[in-house]
């Protein structure tokens, strides 16, 4: 029987990271739907820019940036006692940065489309702008929100490079699942693989499929014939 | 001619490719990566001539597939070192690590690199394994150990020879050998590929025969191979 | 006293300025009548602090809400008004009451809601989301909703344009009777002379974004001279209907100010859009 | 002739059924009329083939367009209608012109185009996208890409509530010109009675989903005797406008039917939404 | 100076990708937007569960999938004389699965927003449901169709692990970008490797910062002060 620990591991790593990328990126994606700043494509442009580059260089470059030999590694080690590289708080400062566009470009997308006079008549109810954006807006770009929330989850589960990088493959700490499912397929243990992958895609497949079955029947489209 | 090489040996390979090339003309590709993924892809049938793994686990693997044409052979061993960054006192001996300054220790993964295996068996057999547990992390293969030192997120790496021999890397921080009577050797095998067949047989075959000539004996002992 | 004069550009088509100057009175319902196109809705947008003039000052009660050239802005969250969006604007992801507890915060008061439910025919409705309502319904719960706040300063935007006559004419008492309760200060754009003449105590005719005229309804409409006034007789009275006699025939008029049999009365009649066959 | 004849669920807040039994003539106006949920909407969208209804027949001069006995249903994209939607349904990536010229389709009549764009007064609005447009004008884009395709048979919901009074009358008389040009068949829901009796030849009254009467405009306002029938006499006439005498008051009214000074006539007015004051 | 092909390999595998995803992508998330079939969750959750799976795990299952040994693999070759492994094709059609998700769903959640009666007054004009999808509804959500664009390109570009397993790392065949990059820092050469990203990154970055710049301006809200 295959381990558990890193599928474990893996489901953790994935929710924590979900959970701050929903705290970090809601907000940015606020901003940058209703910003006329000239600064606006740069900042979208630049929360793009992780994805262009292969997770494992990305990892390489944190693990430079992290690196306590390092200016920004060491600073962190000597004020704040922090250490990035081959801890789990690591592989979800990396994580984050790597799917921000995921969670952020869904929402922004959507709440650009819809009728600004939403969030008006919300003020006109003395609401505040944070206010409005949690209890108007927001649910009202709820495929969105599920579909930027479904992306970060899936693509931090299948996460690999990164978390190589900068996890150094600690069990229990940072062997995630995708990192065991190699191991194993590199180390010609293809059954133990194939039982970590089909793992894998079954509870991710039952989490999808709740998701996309609880939120069905929300289409606004009339049935026309 | 295609040459899939693993990627402690990817120094070496280059300049083995170079002589090559001045003996014979022809010129040689190098695709360089992990023992385990051209494995992978040579079983599916990959464009390529030549394969030098890291260790003979996956030419035996091939030869029970009955994709070569050839039996396997070892080519070199592989030497162990342990490597710190400059700017420290190189260790005497591996007990050394226990002192505080190492933080960090690199390890191959034993699981798939034999270099992995070589380190953990000679920490075994100098008890050293369970007091330096908390220190080490695993590299997917030699080149993340590497990586690992030389960005400064480790502060003692377990190494190939060829790689703290090769040009590249000279001057870069100091090494020691970890004695060879602490692990069992690194044999190294080479292939020559039935995919070939297709695809450069003759440049494949002459490659294969000059990886065993004394010239590349010559140029594998000078990256530090027996 | 809600004072007004501002200074802007209708960006397109063609760059008309609109320009009001006026003031309002507190604790009546004023209203905007013009043209479609004139700059009403603009002008209410200025007032409620979503659009901001070019130039301007907005005092409201003494308070400053604009001053353009001294830089004070108000934001809309703090000036306490409720507005019926002319396209409604209501929350699609909330139910109609949900919509009503949003708009009357924190300090809810669920009698005033439920009344106002009940006025607004909206009871069986209460837990719907507006997307299944019709378009009546749905402008009968942007009313109710912009009332629900019991805002200072209510903003008006067609509020009645998609109800049935008679649905209109019950709300427009509804509306004096809550303006009267709560004394708040109405501003209400409508094409309907009637309406106006019967909501208001003044009003404001622009048109391309100038004021053109002001005045009581009466001064404004009969100044357009299609009002005619005959001498009538109630002859009976039901519910809130009342029987006239005029002449020698007798119709029925809406009751609303608590006619009783044998009252004689002016009414009013509006002939711009009669309905003429030649004789 | 269209012949209608549906059963369906309103399906929200209580299970109302709207059932409708009827003939529409065909090359002539009809009017819906009825309160605010009553179901004029939902039959609209039925007889475009937007809504499938549980049970019911329509046939469209001879052609079946819906039979849900005999699973024939001719889908909305081959029905050749035109359709005012309550809430306009602009297409916002288009400017005005664009949103016209793809109603009408590849055939599109630059002409007939302009002439829409002319009689809406939407000349100056042309280039511009719906989103910066005023309510009003808003509705208008909806009537004139309505008309733009030259359709067999025009819905109209509510087409005229957003615009102001005379506009109101002037589309009116375009409508009307329009429909005796192409003769095309058209439903038009409307609240406003003068609005049906000046354009319709017979008029649907439902309520809660039922057919409550049915008849001629004056057959059905007729009987809610809130008309007054004055005699009067034309003594001007100014372009649109006429004035006439009733008695010894002067006043104006809008000429539709080109009065001459002279003309003695009947002219009807509307008494429920009076202006009433005490003597 | 650095071999310049990686790159040029790299944008052509990203550009193709998406052209494809374009083409096959729109259509699905068109069906998901409107469909009330009852699979229909179950066609979502399918479609994110790649994801779920590091690249490289399904990059080695697609191995085994497109060998010529295998079943279909083999009817590919014996058939169509079709080579996915190894090939420029088959990185493209290993892209394509890969990053399927990133094109459908923000664009199937932004039709999913869209008024209905749009489509609606569309089909009382005549129009068909293909030319009401491309006149009017996509035009409509065209912030989530660059959303989706822009995901799915930068995320090819970056793709490694599912490009090298099929790829093989050919030079000037298969070996793009990121594998160059990936292959210089194994090779300890961290030089070339900083210019390769640096390359990569400067190039995705002007092209995002035009694409966003161009589509700025588009939010719907007003100034509201
Ligand atoms: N969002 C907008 N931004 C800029 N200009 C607008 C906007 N909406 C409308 N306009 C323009 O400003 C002018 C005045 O519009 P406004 O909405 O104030 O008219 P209105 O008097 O309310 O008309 P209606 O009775 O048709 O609603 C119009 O010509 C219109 O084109
Ligand atoms: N999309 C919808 N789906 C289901 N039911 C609806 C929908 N829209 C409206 N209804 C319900 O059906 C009933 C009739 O609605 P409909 O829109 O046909 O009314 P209407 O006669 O057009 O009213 P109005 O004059 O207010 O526009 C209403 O009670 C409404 O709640
Ligand atoms: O096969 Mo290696 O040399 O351990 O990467
Ligand atoms: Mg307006
Ligand atoms: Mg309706």
């Amino acid at each position: 029987m295959a381990d558990l620990q890193p599928l474990w591991l893996s489901f953790k790593l994935a929710a924590v990271t979900t959970i701050f990328l929903l705290v970090i990126g809601l907000p940015i994606a606020a901003w940058l739907s209703e910003s006329k700043c000239r600064l606006k494509p740069l900042a979208e442009a630049l929360i793009s820019l992780p994805l262009v580059l292969p997770p494992s260089v990305i990892g390489f470059y944190l693990l430079i940036a992290f690196s306590p030999a390092n200016a920004f590694g060491g600073w962190l080690v000597s004020w704040f006692n922090i250490r990035l590289l081959f801890t789990f708080s690591g592989l979800v400062v990396g994580s984050v940065l790597y799917s921000l566009p995921f969670m952020v470009h869904p929402v922004q997308s959507a709440l650009q489309s819809l009728p600004r006079n939403l969030a008006e008549a919300s003020y006109t109810m003395g609401r505040s702008k944070t206010e409005t954006f949690f209890k108007i807006l927001l649910p009202n770009v709820r495929p969105a929100l599920i579909t930027g929330t479904v992306l970060t989850f899936a693509h931090t589960l299948g996460e690999f490079g990164l978390v190589l990088m900068i996890g150094g493959g600690l069990p229990g700490v940072t062997k995630v699942a995708s990192v065991a499912i190699y191991n194993e397929a590199e180390a010609l243990n293809f059954h133990a693989a194939h039982v970590y992958s089909a793992i894998l895609l079954v509870i991710s497949f039952c989490i999808l499929l709740t998701v996309y079955t609880v939120n069905k029947g929300r289409t606004n489209k009339r049935v026309v014939i | 001619m295609r040459l899939a090489v693993a990627a402690n040996a990817q120094y070496v390979a280059q300049q083995l490719a170079d002589e090559f090339k001045k003996q014979t003309g022809i010129s040689t590709e190098l695709i360089v990566s992990s023992s385990g993924k051209l494995f992978a892809q040579i079983e599916q049938g990959a464009p390529f001539d030549v394969f030098m793994s890291a260790d003979m686990k996956y030419p035996l693997e091939l030869e029970a597939k009955k994709l070569l044409l050839e039996k396997p052979k070892i080519y070199a061993y592989g030497q162990l070192v342990l490597w710190v960054p400059d700017g420290k006192a190189s260790p005497a001996a591996l007990k050394d690590l226990l002192l505080s300054d190492y933080t960090k220790i690199a390890v191959a993964n034993p699981q798939l690199a034999p270099y992995g295996q070589a380190t953990v068996e000679a920490l075994k057999k100098q008890q050293l394994l369970t007091a330096l547990q908390s220190k080490i992390v695993y590299g997917e293969s030699i080149a993340q150990v590497n990586q690992y030192l030389l960005t400064g997120a480790v502060q003692a790496a377990f190494t190939a020879k060829a790689i703290v021999l090769s040009p590249e890397q000279k001057g870069k921080g100091r090494w020691i050998d970890v004695d060879d009577s602490l692990y069992s050797p690194i044999a190294q095998g080479a292939v020559l590929l039935k995919s070939s067949r297709v695809n450069n047989y003759e440049d494949g075959r002459k490659f294969y025969a000059f990886l065993f000539s004394p010239s590349a004996k010559k140029i594998l002992a000078a990256y530090g191979y027996k | 006293m809600i004072s007004v004069d501002i200074n802007t550009n209708l960006k397109f088509a063609d760059a008309t300025e609109l320009s009001v100057q006026y003031q309002f009175q507190s604790g009546e319902i004023s209203g905007i009548y013009g043209p479609s196109g004139a700059g009403k809705t603009t002008l209410l947008n200025i007032i409620a602090g979503l659009v901001k003039p070019e130039k301007g000052v907005i005092e409201v009660d003494g308070v400053v809400w604009l001053d353009t050239d001294k830089k004070i802005n108000i934001p809309v969250q703090r000036r306490n008004i409720g507005f019926v969006f002319q396209d409604y604007a209501l929350f699609p992801n909330m139910t109609v009451l949900q919509n009503l507890r949003y708009a009357a915060g924190k300090a809810a008061d669920n009698s005033h809601i439920e009344h106002l439910l009940t006025i607004t025919g909206l009871d069986r409705f209460k837990n719907e989301k507006p997307d299944n309502l019709s378009g009546g319904q749905k402008q009968r719960v942007a009313l109710a909703r912009a009332l629900a706040g019991k805002p200072k300063l209510l903003l008006l935007d067609e509020p009645l344009s998609a109800t049935d006559h008679l649905t209109r004419i019950e709300l427009q008492q509804q509306i004096l009777q809550l303006q009267q309760e709560y004394r708040f200060t109405a501003i209400m754009v409508s094409h309907d002379k009637k309406e106006l003449s019967a909501l208001t105590t003044n009003v404001l005719k622009i048109d391309n974004g100038k004021i053109v005229n002001i005045g009581t309804p009466s001064q404004i409409f009969g100044a357009d001279r299609t009002y005619i006034t005959l001498t009538a007789k109630v002859i009976g009275v039901e519910n809130n209907v009342a029987q006239i006699e005029i002449g020698d025939q007798v119709v029925k008029i809406y009751n609303r100010s608590g006619l009783v049999v044998g009252d004689l009365i002016n009414i009013g009649l509006d002939t711009i859009d009669a309905l003429i066959t030649r004789k």
